[in-house]
């Protein structure tokens, strides 16, 4: 059993710890930073619920080691407010009623993020596409659309 | 300071419970730290059916961080290895010789962290002698079938029937048209997308357990355990249980699995708290399942198209254990809804339930008891019906249906239909769907060699569990709770026996509240899940949060509406009968500026109450309902059929729902078209099966195929709107109606697109291999 | 999942039976084979191989038994594998005959049943890779016998 | 038995959690001695829900020549490039390599270049990036169908194409395109490289002609010249899902409009990706009218060599590869004709 140092930026604090070489990244940032808004929903990289940003993408945090992020700047749901105001995708899931249960739901913002970091003006299409490696169990996606065209528009001012 | 609005019934309130999900800040039950907790991990079963002979624990205890592995052996000393069912079945903890399906619990392993738990579950090692499988419920039946369960006579587990058979066999030799049809409705699965979990945590200094769990009935569970571990001196008083944030439940979080047993066991036995969290696998193979009913349905009829009589005989598969979450008095719960909207004078329907190889199923899979596979059946039968006549299906419902002034309607097995306008809502969808348009373009198209096809579902559910003389679950009624304490300063604070697994309660039970009281919704705090706090109740299924609980919030504000009257006739120094009540204030009659706001009464209930009264302003309401409350709707479904592929595409899906009185049209919204999306997903998508071996396909989500944002069509939807009469604000369930109504109308089109090809009929999920064979078989498939 | 095939050795019937009934030499075709033991002489054997493909791989326990000697004709065997969450049961018939210029045909049978994790989760690709396995494995003796 | 006759009133003995379970009993008290001192944010306390990958040692090279030293040394261990399909078979145990080589921290195997009549593509380059690139986008529509179509948009975040390539899951995309581009797919070994055309690459379900102690570093597509065009077209039950069946059709056309190059090549519709040849000779040399096309695409489906699973029939799957192959051929040529 390997066990490694990393050190990662995470939501803009610099974290070091001592990791086995098998810790999941979900696991990392669960149990060792105690960033519990990051999910876990399955075994199979299927539904999303763990989504961080890795380095500016998407990634499912449950299907990477903790030791690859080493040096990587991450960030989770529990960074998206900032100064205690709600980022616009935040703003957009409460307005637009994107959200039930909630547990999909900080994998399906930050998949929203990165999506319209890279495309500010999505079509409806292109959202759906955008978040088809996201499950939700509860909206039926109609509204998880409308909060993501929502946070477009405020995005662009 | 401005004044804060009321928020009352019909105001589309944002959810308050958001600000924490979408901070990350909610506490699902994974989240949870304990000092000192340790990590249960579960050894399963690759067979389906086996002798255990021996479980070796040496190489698993050799595991740093291994504490112990129990069995079921060790769980016997304490007689906690099995379990009742809801169905007064027996169910295993784990199993003492034998295992019944695949990845059933065989031992559990304690560890310091679910790492070393994992590593334990690999190195124990077990003997099994495989034994005969079965996983088809009518081998089951057949003589010398091998036998699931040694404690029983046979596989077969009850008959059950409803109706008058006479009759009904009289109106069928006397119809002038008769269809039949064999519908399967396979297993699907919940798939919240949190599995479940639990925290025990055992106090030995104060013989107090507390249970954090992932459960949509804390209270019931609570006397669950307590009937379970009463003998090792757990009674009821000394056991707390707390449902925390619950990412999904849709049913599948209502049976008490062993995990949560084992979990309990090990915190007892080691003075440590003990997480237990199923990964996906174990949650997919291992929880129970929904549907697995095999019906024959025939409906007879006269040659005008009126509908006459119904006969359904079914079998349904309820695994190893008759485990299903159904707190009826009827065997297979609400199934005998099945003459669904329709003026039915005969009908008889008839259920044998059967042992397999599988685990227990029986849970409604975001239903109301069996009303989907009734529901499904009706809806399928009435397409069935219509084309043999020859009429439009529209055309047909609308003949057939019970007419408004026929409610309070008695159905001909024995329902008292609450209200219903089921023309109304049809010709609602009709309208917005553009109905006679699609049929002129569904024509042209075929003559195109193109297959669209048209469905409509005119579904009635039966929903709010429920009236007493229906409903209990081991003996306890079915009522469910509300209290509620006015604070001095106007602010409320109310508790409930239901649990929200994201259908916003903590927003839309202030809404109620609100409106009864005119204290702002936002002056009122929701509390659920904590049974050491909330009053009894029997939890959140089967769209009874609204009709039971919902109910107890307006009666327990009615209480504190009658005991602020006092109050208030006392400060305005009138007679209680001369004071009017206008939202939020009473007022005497004549004399609107002498009025007391809500705000000074509850001041005055602390500070300045007439003598001989109690202070305080509070009341609680636990609510039986008289019947239950029977929500509708009509769902007009549009599909465009590749046939290279065989693919089924949605293309219009209009949902046009009747659940009364809408709270919160949002959250109603919300909750139908998260209900659409899980009926949308069995019809064309999910489905568990077994091979002859038991061994499960479908455990995980690369073949359980739950549709992403891309598959899942962009759904219309509209609002009738027909109170329930016995309800007090009028309302009726609607958290299921979708998921309830939306399977036919897609079948229905896809068999509507095929009819003329002699298509009758296509069992559910609608796969793209399945359509093709249909096809195929009808010369109509095409290989471009 | 049923498979049969037949191969012809270039070897006289009696070096095939004795190739065949001697699991060390036998042994040497099975894929990943880890350890051999030996627990009743010409009844009954244990081994431990790692069955695999790239980076796929399981380490199955498995104990086997001669239930059929017919000597040097006809033989059958059952064995039984275990591996975490996984299992499999099998058997396998081989049928000898001789060919009049010395070689040996050999009709094989097998029928093998998988359960638990690898059934579920890798059901795409048991039926083929399964099949493979065991055609491999009756080439493999044949080669080792023809040397 | 009726549900009220449910032991009620069971007689209540003496809570007895010492009873002697075996090794259980001495966990009665608390074990405490099993935990430093707690701290409610413990360190990596590490309890979770999930499936559990086994132990393993990792390494991340920073160079190939440091790569390929690891390999040597180590033939047990394992590449980990985007990790999308191994990392969930390290969860189900149905992989436990003991040792791993992670290929992310070599920065100069992530590329897209084109030059010499070649497309160069560093085998780390991340689906994604293949998926924004306006060179492929405008000039290699099936390498731009395909990689649009693996997994789903988060996996392909951090999955590569390399990866895809040696993994040869037979389910997986790239494989099948790679023939149909007639690709050359670069080796690298302790003596330096080699090149192995895509046709040759794959052995057997998660088996290519890779030594293990060889890296694949890169894959080369020739450039296609005037009039080419292509496509990939897959079938699948929901986005991220393996194909039920998928074609991938490169061709090109001579000036007098008739077919002068064919590559197509099928994906899991057999143990290994399978390049219907008989239908590209079919097409060589002949105007891609209807009538050929569907000719063609009746050979393909003989190629293929489909098993009945969940995903469909046998038949259904050799029909599906007549129609997919129809399709992808009409969509190739209209590119072809396009540009």
């Amino acid at each position: 059993m390997s066990t490694h140092h990393i050190q990662v930026k995470v939501n803009g604090a610099v974290k070091a710890a001592e990791v086995e070489s098998r810790l999941l990244l979900v696991h990392f940032l669960r149990e060792s930073l105690n960033l519990t808004g990051t999910h876990i929903g399955c075994d199979t990289t299927s539904c999303g619920a763990c989504t961080v940003l890795w380095n500016g993408r998407a990634v499912k945090s449950c299907t990477l080691f903790a030791v690859q992020a080493d040096g990587a700047e991450l960030r989770t749901v529990e960074g998206l407010a900032q100064d205690g105001k709600l980022h616009p995708i935040q703003v957009g899931f409460h307005e637009k009623h994107g959200l039930q249960c909630g547990f999909c739901t900080p994998g399906m913002m930050m998949a929203s993020v990165a999506l319209l970091e890279a495309n500010p003006k999505p079509t409806e299409d292109e959202i759906r596409w955008g978040l088809s490696g996201n499950l939700c169990r509860c909206t039926g996606y109609v509204n998880i659309v409308k909060a993501v065209q929502q946070a477009a528009e405020q995005m662009q001012g | 300071m401005a004044a804060v609005a009321i928020q009352g019934l019909g105001h589309p309130r944002k959810r308050v419970e958001d600000a924490r999900f979408i901070r990350g800040k909610g506490n699902y039950i994974d989240d949870m730290k304990l000092p000192g907790m340790l990590q249960v991990d579960i050894v399963r079963s690759p067979y389906a059916h086996a002798k255990i002979k021996a479980i070796r624990t040496d190489k698993a205890l050799a595991v740093p961080g291994v504490l112990a592995v129990i069995t079921g052996e060790t769980l016997k000393q304490y007689n906690v290895h099995n379990m009742p069912t809801l169905m007064s079945d027996t169910q295993m903890v784990l199993p003492l010789d034998t295992v019944k399906y695949q990845f059933q619990e065989v031992a559990a392993v304690l560890g310091t962290d679910r790492y070393t738990a994992a590593d334990g579950v690999a190195a124990v090692e077990v003997d099994y002698e495989p034994l005969p499988v079965v996983v088809d419920p009518f081998k089951a039946l057949e003589p010398g079938a091998p036998k699931v369960r040694d404690d029983k006579e046979s596989n077969h587990i009850w008959h059950w029937e409803w109706g008058d058979r006479a009759a009904a066999d009289k109106a069928f030799d006397a119809a002038e048209v008769t269809v039949k049809e064999n519908i399967y409705i396979p297993r699907i699965h919940v798939a919240s997308i949190e599995t479940c979990g639990c925290v025990a945590q055992w106090n030995a200094t104060e013989g107090h357990l507390t249970l954090y769990m992932t459960t949509q009935a804390p209270h019931a569970i609570r006397t669950v355990v307590a009937l379970i571990t009463g003998h090792l001196g757990l009674s009821e008083e000394k056991i707390r249980i707390v449902s925390p944030d619950i990412g999904g439940g849709f049913g599948g979080k209502v049976p008490a699995y062993p995990g949560y047993v084992i979990a309990v066991a090990l915190s007892i036995v080691t003075g440590a708290p003990v997480k237990w969290i199923e990964d996906r696998t174990e949650n997919m193979a291992a929880d129970s399942f929904g549907r697995d009913y095999h019906i024959s349905a025939e409906l007879a009829g006269k040659k005008d198209g009126t509908l006459t009589a119904l006969r359904f005989k079914t079998i349904a598969d309820h695994g190893y254990t008759d485990a299903a979450a159904n707190p009826s008095k009827m065997p297979a719960g609400l199934f005998h809804i099945a003459t669904g909207s329709y003026d039915f004078k005969n009908a008889f329907v008839e259920v044998d339930g059967v042992y397999t190889n599988k685990p227990p199923g029986g849970i409604a899979y975001r239903c109301s008891f069996r009303v989907t596979e009734a529901v499904h059946t009706i809806e399928r039968m009435a397409d069935l019906m219509a084309h043999e006549v020859g009429l439009d299906p529209a055309d047909f419902r609308m003949k057939n249906f019970i007419k408004p002034e026929q409610f309070p309607y008695k159905s001909a097995l024995g329902w008292e239909y609450d209200s219903g306008n089921y023309a109304g809502a049809l010709q609602k969808a009709m309208d917005m769907v553009g109905y006679k348009e699609l049929r002129k373009e569904q024509a042209e198209k075929r003559k195109r060699g193109e297959f669209m096809g048209i469905g409509i579902s005119s579904f009635t559910e039966i929903v709010g569990a429920g009236p007493s003389k229906d409903f209990d679950i081991l003996g306890l009624k079915m009522f469910d709770s509300c209290e509620i304490r006015v604070h001095p300063t106007g602010k409320a604070i109310a508790r409930f026996g239901t649990k929200s697994q994201g259908q916003g309660h903590e927003t839309t039970y202030a809404q109620i509240l609100a409106e009864e009281l005119g204290i702002p919704a936002d002056h009122i705090k929701i509390e659920e899940g904590d049974t050491d706090t909330a009053p009894y109740g029997l939890g959140t299924y089967a769209s009874r949060s609204t009709p039971t609980a919902g109910a107890a919030a307006a009666m327990a504000a009615r209480k504190v509406r009658a005991k602020a009257k006092k109050i208030a006739a006392h400060l305005l120094e009138a007679a209680e009968e001369d004071l009017q009540w206008e939202q939020g204030k009473f007022f005497v009659k004549g004399s609107p500026d002498r009025a007391k706001t809500i705000q000074e009464i509850a001041f005055a209930a602390y500070t300045n109450h007439p003598q001989g009264m109690e202070a305080g302003l509070e009341a609680v309401s636990y609510y039986d309902p008289p019947n239950l409350t029977f929500p509708f709707g009509s769902y007009i479904c549009v599909v465009d059929i590749d046939r290279g592929t065989g693919e089924v595409k949605v293309r219009r899906f209009v949902a046009v729902d009747d659940c009364g009185v809408r709270i919160n049209p949002m959250i109603v919204e919300g909750q139908i078209h998260g209900g659409l999306a899980m009926g949308f997903a069995p019809a064309l998508m999910e489905e568990i099966s077994y091979d002859e071996n038991g061994n499960i396909h479908g455990s995980n989500f690369t073949d359980y195929l739950l549709p992403t944002a891309v598959e899942t069509p962009k759904w219309e939807t509209g609002e009738t709107v027909t109170p329930s009469p016995h309800h007090p604000i009028g309302a009726k369930g609607v958290g299921e109606s979708a998921t309830v109504g939306a399977p036919a109308a897609i079948a229905n089109a896809v068999v509507d697109a095929l009819w003329h090809l002699g298509v009758r009929h296509v069992d559910i999920p609608i796969t793209p291999p399945k359509v093709w064979a249909l096809l195929k078989e009808h010369g109509a498939a095409l290989e471009e | 999942m049923q498979f049969a095939g037949t191969v012809t050795i270039d070897a006289p019937r009696a070096e095939v039976w004795k190739f065949l009934t001697d699991p060390h030499a036998v042994g040497r075709c099975a894929p990943g084979l880890e350890s051999l033991e030996i627990v009743i002489p010409d009844k009954q054997f244990k081994a431990v191989a790692a069955v695999g493909f790239g980076s796929v791989s399981v380490k199955f326990s498995v104990d086997v038994e001669w239930v059929e000697l017919d000597p040097p004709n006809r033989g059958k065997l059952k064995g039984r594998g275990s591996a975490p969450g996984s299992a499999v049961e099998g058997s396998s018939e081989m049928i000898l005959r001789d060919l009049p210029n010395g070689s040996t045909d050999m009709d094989w049978s097998a029928d093998v049943v998988v359960f638990g994790t690898i059934a579920s989760l890798a059901s795409r690709l048991m039926g083929s890779l399964t099949r493979r396995l065991t055609g491999d494995f009756f080439n493999c003796v044949k080669a080792k016998i023809e040397g | 038995m009726d549900k009220t006759e449910l032991p009620w009133n069971n007689p209540v003995v003496e809570a007895n959690a010492s009873a002697p379970a075996a090794r259980l009993g001495q966990y009665a008290q608390p074990p405490l001695r099993n935990f430093g001192s707690i701290d409610p944010y413990n360190r990596i306390s590490r309890e979770a829900k999930d499936m559990i990958p086994p132990p393993f040692e990792y390494q991340a090279p920073t160079s190939v020549s440091e790569a390929l030293a690891l390999l040597g040394k180590n033939p047990e261990a394992k590449v980990l490039a985007g990790g999308q399909s191994l990392i969930p078979l390290m969860r189900f145990r149905l992989a436990s390599p003991a040792m791993l080589v992670d290929l992310n921290r070599i920065g100069d195997l992530a590329y897209i270049k084109e030059g010499e009549g070649w497309l160069r593509i560093g085998a780390m380059t991340r689906e994604s990036d293949l998926d924004q690139s306006d060179l492929i986008a405008k000039k290699y529509p099936l390498l731009a169908d395909t990689t649009h179509v693996v997994a789903d948009p988060l996996v392909r975040n951090l999955s590569t194409l390399g990866g895809n390539l040696a993994h040869a899951d037979p389910a997986n995309d790239h494989p099948a395109t790679m023939i149909a581009y007639r690709a050359q797919i670069v080796a690298t070994g302790p003596k330096g490289e080699r090149t192995i055309p895509a046709s040759e690459f794959f052995k057997g379900p998660f088996e290519t002609a890779l030594a293990p102690n060889e890296l694949l570093t890169e894959i080369r597509i020739p450039a296609p010249g005037k009039g080419s065009g292509g496509a990939y077209v897959k079938m699948e039950r929901k986005v991220g899902d393996f194909a039920t069946a998928a074609v991938a059709v490169q061709v090109s056309l001579a000036k007098d409009g008739t077919l002068e190059r064919v590559g197509i090549a099928l994906t899991n519709v057999g143990l290994v990706p399978i390049q219907a040849s008989a239908a590209e000779k079919a097409l060589t040399g002949k105007k891609p009218d209807d009538a050929v096309l569907r000719q063609a695409a009746d050979l393909a489906a003989k190629a293929a060599k489909p098993e009945s699973d969940a995903r469909g029939s046998e038949e259904y799957k050799r029909a599906l590869v007549k129609t997919l192959t129809v399709r992808a051929l009409r969509k190739a040529v209209a590119r072809a004709q396009g540009g």
